[in-house]
């Protein structure tokens, strides 16, 4: 029995393993972005034919849109030619390579002999078996989420303190970013002053401006219906936000940075929304536990005096908390994204003036 | 009644799965045109059917084919909707794409055009 | 037995359309894999995209959901996204500007 | 039967050699940029490897999304067909918080940039004065 979705799969995963041999052999940087952006296309294709589509709806922006972009940041403020290897790795390679043999090895016996039982496995572990069966169940709703998508269920249910640690490493890294890049705002603000005419020279071509916001619109449209159905279709908090920031990107790239400034997008007002999502979440988290609940609490339990959430409001189903969650993280991470691309698309010169004026 | 919806779901079944098959043949050729043009500026030609022949036409042709899966139900109107927004996106975005890298490689020098008769860009740029 | 379209079709599209498209990413990719310049690798990188767009409105017709079409939206939105970046970067002295 | 076995060993053959592949690169290449863009395709593959072990091999497969209002019947039939959600959840936040240690790596680089003048590792572990 031949599956369209295998033919697929063992396609795009052979031509992943050359096209990342060539990203590790190239010496130009360009040229190792462009075959990882292809490589992650077919990286997508493969999280599409294994019918994981929540994974690919973030997968999508963060590498084919998003990645690419960071690295031609970084590389034209940097340099674009890696220097050649003096001396050769040959010890290193003899490992890699004896440790990859070593492993293919043992999955090949491994499956062949039927160690790993049916391999491509045709039941599912039982907590996963519990997760799709109480997700939506009306029949009995000790343990049920209202929330008919699984994965954005289990993501803000019933594992969500750990989505809770996992947005404080986020929180973590953006603090990080912006104190490398501190006081800058002080050299450019003034910079910023003299631009309130705006050259028409900056940017792409004219068919190009007027395409990108068309589509600067449409992406908006699809980020934020992805975030606030993310409770029904598949979708949610974290696709959303990171859809919702190809388009500030595509603004920035097609009409330049000021042009995005100019139209409201500055780092005191992003740092703030980012904040409030923050607390936003935190506070529809914690509510349950001051009313006599436990953190996290979504639904009505029998063992807990707190009434839960609403499952909808006014014959609109918003499944709880499940949809605040969503729209709270879409907010903090959209403008999170944002505030590191503004940041990163100050010019180099500033830099350099900022580290002469120090001694 | 119903034998008249059956057989405007063949006519529908058949004007899809024609489409599909021109566009795959469509893309096949443009691969091979990509591939075995000597130039840049050469090779533009061949990655626009590509585009436009290859994922525009079998895309419309997905949505034709969806109307007629009475197998997937109400959904194949979703379907049907969601193929003909791609199809017009594509359509609309794809030729920006190609004009964007076309004009940064001209104008940066980055291609420098080999056989042209005469470049009235360059004469007009200076 | 009269002629169902259901089977036709997962025939015809896995035994003839799929080759067909596979054979001409596999050519695309030998185009990235060779392109003597950066602006012939981006070429590639976007028809590898649109046929994979393809690839996602055909899936979902075969896996009977319509959820799953979600991701060729967004892919067709920013398949070309490749193209801006490297205009941008071969065009510009700052990316930002 | 044999073609199961077949496509599953070639994937999993694929992605471990893409794995080897990728840590060859971050281990070997001087340049701190392509470093962490071998990093990227590293971690990518190692969140495809973890999705894989929820995948199930029935060619009427569903994703883990059920209608509004199931009947019983109905959701005894997704617990027979759709795929494993856990994995797919673990995942999940895994990548947009990998994009934000990207971005964190990516400005560390950049600003070692400012102050060394390269990016080459060999040359910034001369230049500073660090010996290890």
């Amino acid at each position: 029995m031949i599956l369209l979705n295998e033919v697929l799969l063992v396609y795009s995963l052979i031509v992943t393993t050359i096209l990342t041999y060539m990203v590790v052999m190239t010496r130009d940087l360009v040229r190792a972005v462009i075959l990882s952006a292809c490589q992650s296309i077919f990286f997508s294709i493969a999280l599409y034919c294994i019918l994981a589509i929540d994974i690919v709806l973030v997968y999508l922006p963060v590498a084919v849109g998003i990645y690419s972009v960071v690295f031609l940041y970084a590389i034209r403020k940097t340099e674009h030619l890696e220097k050649p290897v003096v001396g050769s790795h040959k010890v290193v390679a003899l490992i890699v390579a004896v440790g990859a043999i070593l492993v293919v090895a043992l999955i090949v016996h491994s499956i062949m002999s039927g160690l790993t039982g049916w391999t491509p496995s045709k039941i599912i572990r039982p907590l996963a078996r519990f997760i799709i069966s109480r997700t939506i169940n009306y029949y009995e709703p000790e343990f049920w989420t209202s929330s008919p998508e699984a994965i954005t269920a289990t993501v803000w249910d019933y594992r969500g303190l750990d989505t809770f640690f996992e947005i404080t490493v986020f929180y973590g890294a953006i603090v990080g970013c912006l104190a490398l890049f501190r006081f800058i705002e002080v050299i450019f603000k003034e910079k910023l002053r003299e631009v309130e005419k705006l050259p028409k020279e900056l940017g792409l071509s004219l068919i190009t401006k007027t395409v990108c916001r068309v589509v600067f619109a449409l992406i908006s449209i699809i980020a934020i219906n992805i975030a606030i159905h993310g409770h029904l279709t598949p979708g949610g908090g974290f696709q959303g936000g990171a859809t919702y920031v190809i388009g500030p990107l595509l603004i920035m790239v097609a009409l330049s940075q000021y042009f995005l400034r100019r139209i409201g997008y500055e780092e005191r007002k992003l740092i703030l929304l980012r904040s409030l999502g923050l607390i936003a979440i935190a506070l529809v988290a914690l509510i349950p536990a001051l009313l006599g609940g436990f953190v996290f609490q979504n639904q009505y339990k029998p063992w807990s005096p707190y009434i839960g959430y609403p499952p909808y409001v006014d014959n609109v189903w918003i499944s709880g908390s499940i949809f605040l969650f969503n729209v709270f993280d879409a907010i903090a991470v959209a403008t999170g994204f944002c505030l590191i691309f503004l940041v990163l698309s100050i010019p180099e010169e500033y830099f350099k003036k900022l580290l002469e004026v120090k001694p | 009644m119903s034998s008249m919806v059956l057989e405007l779901n063949y006519v529908l079944f058949f004007i899809g799965i024609t489409l599909t098959t021109i566009g795959a043949i469509f893309d096949v050729i443009a691969s091979i045109g990509l591939l075995r043009f000597p130039e840049f500026y050469v090779r533009l030609h061949a990655a626009t059917i590509g585009s436009i022949g290859g994922a525009v036409v079998p895309i419309i042709g997905v949505a034709i084919l969806a109307l007629s899966c009475t197998f997937l139900g109400p959904q194949r109107f979703f379907i049907f909707g969601c193929s003909i927004v791609i199809a017009m996106i594509i359509f609309f975005v794809a030729p920006v794409g190609s004009h964007a890298i076309a004009r940064a490689a001209y104008r940066s020098r980055t291609v420098v055009p080999k056989y042209v008769v005469h470049d009235e860009l360059r004469r007009v740029r200076g | 037995m009269g002629f169902s379209i259901e089977t036709f079709l997962m025939n015809y599209v896995l035994y003839f359309i799929v080759p067909c498209f596979l054979i001409s990413m596999t050519l695309y990719l030998i185009r990235l894999i060779k392109g003597p310049t950066i602006p012939d690798m981006v070429l590639a990188t976007a028809c590898i995209a649109y046929d994979a767009c393809f690839f996602m409105c055909m899936l979902s017709i075969y896996f009977r959901n319509a959820y799953l079409i979600l991701a060729a939206f967004c892919l067709a939105l920013w398949a070309f996204i490749l193209d801006l970046y490297v205009a941008k970067y071969l065009e510009a002295r700052e990316l930002g500007e | 039967m044999i073609v199961s076995y077949v496509i599953w060993v070639v994937c999993y053959s694929c992605l471990i050699l893409t794995i080897f592949i990728a840590l060859y690169g971050i281990i070997t290449r001087p340049n701190l940029i392509k470093k962490i863009i071998a990093y990227t395709i590293f971690s990518d593959s190692i969140n495809l490897f973890i999705v894989f072990l929820g995948y199930r091999r029935l060619p009427n497969a569903k994703i883990a999304v059920l209608p509004l209002k199931p009947t019983p019947e109905e959701i005894a039939m997704y617990e027979e067909t759709a795929v494993d959600p856990l994995v797919q959840c673990l995942v999940l936040t895994a990548i947009v918080i990998g994009l934000a240690v990207i971005l964190f790596f990516t400005f560390l680089a950049i600003q070692l940039y400012r102050l060394y003048g390269t990016l080459d590792s060999r040359e910034i572990t001369k230049k500073s004065r660090l010996r290890w």
